[in-house]
């Protein structure tokens, strides 16, 4: 490097860099992205280190500065967020003009600021913190603890004097619940940048007194403003507690990474101590509902019981008569019967006397009958048939004899003239003696003649 | 000898005596001397019988039917 | 011979001389003499009979119906 | 023949004789002579039965009726 | 037969036996001899149940309502 | 059989016992013989029951007002 | 049964305890026998919490050894 060197005074640089940065960029802007490395203010100017880091290194950093009067301006466009915007670790994008000063340096003069980078970033940062603490297992810790019944005990952390802090312990101490509370308070700062490390103490030294819960309180504010609760240390040691913590953040939208841990959150300080008020309540009343019901169901079921007696006893009377009565209706009706049968066997059986009487009435009749009709009769009949037989016989026999009389009589042959003639009582014919000398009897129709055979012819 | 005959005469004498003189009618043994009377007494002891065999019917009857012609049977 | 009944005398016995009187006039064997006297006593014995059958029915009627007329029937 | 019953007899033996003067009567195995006999006979046993009847009536509405003329059936 | 109830008799048994003997009445299957003594056996029998039934129902009154005219039932 | 009832006995054994008792009146399973016995018995179970149920309900009452006068402390 | 309570129970266990005799008599899954017993543990139940809810609480206190191995109180 053997060169002929050109010697300047530094403030002669100085100025000829001046001048050719404001020949150059001093009617130019330009919109930057980096990250806040430092921030301060003095006398209402606000001087910040901005830096651009790649892979953890620090890759450009440069100073900026914002005037008053433009932070003022600013600041009311964004309702008073960019205190909060201009913190040590904040993304944010910003219309600087470059500017060299002779004795500063090369400077960054700030003319406007777009907070969406910063919120978006804080987003980012939210839901990376949400992220860790899930990973590290702190997320849901304090969902495992349980709430006691009756919280009376309050760790109360906020900042003494703001609204919020001061709504909440009027809520608490002037309800017409429950009243009956004990606080001790925490002071911490809730902005800023000891607040972090403030509420993170409180809640550590919480846990070394005999509360039943931590309730940690702020007032509303902006987004940049409650940013603090988004704080992974403030999660962390909200999560690591060992007393239930209730988170009552002011706030309209969007919840903090301290409500999301915490074992519940309201929207409000107030809303906390109504909370904490109210459970007192339900807790008695559920605890005089649970024990006048058991009062009422024990009541009901005795007398369920007794109403059930008063049935069985009637019952066991009902059954018991109807027993009675029914045995007694079936002896009445066996007498009934018994009476019925006897008659019956009784009637049967003289009936049946009157009817055996009365058919040995009938047989013997009707013997008497028959024997009057056919035995007697019959008989008496024969004796007459016989008899007229018998006299008609007779009488035939006798007519025969009387015919045979009449055929043998003379007497007949006698009147017409013939005469018998017999010899020795022999009729004439007949006789076969010696007929001379013999002595003739004739008969004729008017005498008896004797006379003597003279002669005897023979006739021929 | 044809006297009137004996009235406690039996039936069967008074026949029997009539068949006799049947008989000896018959046999012509009779004696002349006597046929007028045996005649005669055939024909009483004829009306004997008869008499006796009407007499005992119309007695059976009225034993039978004592009060015959009534109009009672029996 | 048709003397009256001895009143002793049965049923039976008098049902069997009546018999004996049948079988008599049946064989024949009775004199007109005697026919009449027979019947008689068939008769007188026939009624002996009947008055017996009447009064044993009488008897039986008494026995059966002690107050026959009254409105009872038995 | 028709003496007094004996009172001991029983009424199932009174009835068996009364039924076997019933069946000798069907079967007319019987003499006029013992019929009003049997008929009185029969006519005792029915008396004699029908008095063993009444007064086991009687006696039953004794056991039954004790106080007779009471409601009460027994 | 009739002699004094068991006084050991169930009231089952008792009721049992008396409507054996209704049963008996009923098919005809008792002798008039027998009948007053079944009768009585059976007036016994139905004395017995109705006691015990009386003296059953008292008892149990007793019980039921110890101090009667009171408004408890039991 | 209606010995006294066991001290010891719980309530709801006693109710089955009583009901037990209840069903069997009411199916008429039951002899009239132990029938007094049964609802001396039964009455037993129900003295016993409604006194535990009094003694319950005093006791409940006692809890629910113990100083029975003063007003109500809740 | 109802002893006294242990001085240490939680408001939560109590409260717990006293809803279960809840669902318990809503079942009706309670002996007679038990319900007094029952009533009056519920009764200490109430009274317990009621108490821990009126009572003048002690100052909050730093806790002198929280990791001593004792149990915090609350």
């Amino acid at each position: 490097m053997e060169e002929k060197k050109n010697i300047f005074t530094l403030s002669a640089l100085n100025q000829s860099l001046e001048r050719f940065i404001r020949d150059n960029f001093a009617l130019k802007s330009y919109w930057v992205i980096a990250e806040i490395t430092k921030a301060q203010e003095k006398n209402g100017h606000h001087y910040l280190e901005l830096a651009d880091s790649k892979d953890g290194k620090r890759v450009a950093e440069m100073s900026a500065n914002m005037w008053f009067s433009t932070f003022n301006r600013v600041n009311n466009q964004l309702n008073g967020e960019l205190p909060t915007i201009f913190k040590h670790g904040n993304k944010v994008l910003v219309n600087v003009r470059i500017e060299f000063h002779s004795i500063y340096g090369l400077k960054l003069n700030i003319l406007d600021v777009d907070p969406t980078i910063t919120y978006g970033e804080l987003e980012r940062k939210k839901k990376e913190t949400i992220e860790r603490l899930k990973k590290e297992g702190l997320y849901n810790l304090q969902q495992e603890l349980k709430l006691p019944a009756i919280i009376k005990k309050v760790a109360l952390i906020g900042s003494v004097n703001t609204s919020g802090y001061r709504d909440f312990l009027t809520e608490l101490m002037e309800n017409r619940i429950f009243t009956n509370f004990k606080v001790k308070e925490f002071s911490v700062s809730v902005q800023g940048d000891r607040a972090t490390k403030q509420v993170v103490n409180a809640i550590h030294e919480a846990q070394e007194y005999n509360v039943d819960v931590i309730v940690i309180v702020r007032g509303g504010g902006s987004k940049m403003d409650l940013n603090v609760f988004n704080a992974y240390e403030i999660a962390k040691s909200i999560a690591e507690s060992r007393i239930p913590v209730i988170t009552g953040i002011g706030h309209e939208t969007d919840d903090v990474v301290a409500d999301l841990v915490a074992n519940k959150y309201e929207i409000t300080p107030t809303a906390v101590a109504k909370f904490l008020y109210v459970r007192a309540g339900v807790f008695r009343n559920e605890l005089q509902s649970a024990f006048d019901s058991i009062l009422k169901m024990a009541q009901q079921l005795i007398a369920s019981n007794k109403d059930e007696f008063t049935h069985t006893s009637k019952y066991l009377v009902h059954y018991t008569q109807n027993i009675i009565r029914e045995n007694n209706n079936l002896i009445k009706d066996c007498v009934h019967q018994l009476h019925i049968g006897v008659t019956e066997l009784i009637e049967s059986e003289k009936s049946k006397l009157d009817l055996s009487l009365s058919r040995v009435g009938n047989n013997a009749k009707n013997i008497i009958a028959l024997k009057k009709s056919t035995e007697l009769n019959a008989r008496l009949d024969m004796v007459h048939m016989l008899s007229m037989n018998n006299i008609e016989r007779n009488k035939i026999g006798l007519n025969n004899l009387a015919e045979l009389l009449m055929l043998l009589n003379p007497e007949e042959l006698l009147k017409k003239g013939y005469t018998i003639s017999t010899i020795n009582n022999i009729d004439v014919i007949n006789y076969e003696g010696e007929l001379d000398g013999a002595e003739l009897k004739t008969l004729s129709s008017e005498y008896l003649i004797t006379s003597k055979i003279t002669e005897v012819k023979k006739h021929e | 000898m044809t006297a009137k005959l004996d009235p406690k005469l039996k039936y069967d004498e008074a026949l029997e005596q009539l068949q006799e003189i049947v008989h000896l009618l018959e046999r012509k043994e009779i004696n002349i001397d006597d046929l007028a009377g045996k005649v005669k007494q055939a024909k009483l002891l004829v009306e004997f019988c008869r008499e006796k065999l009407d007499s005992t019917e119309e007695e059976i009857n009225k034993i039978i039917n004592p009060n015959d012609g009534e109009e009672k049977p029996f």
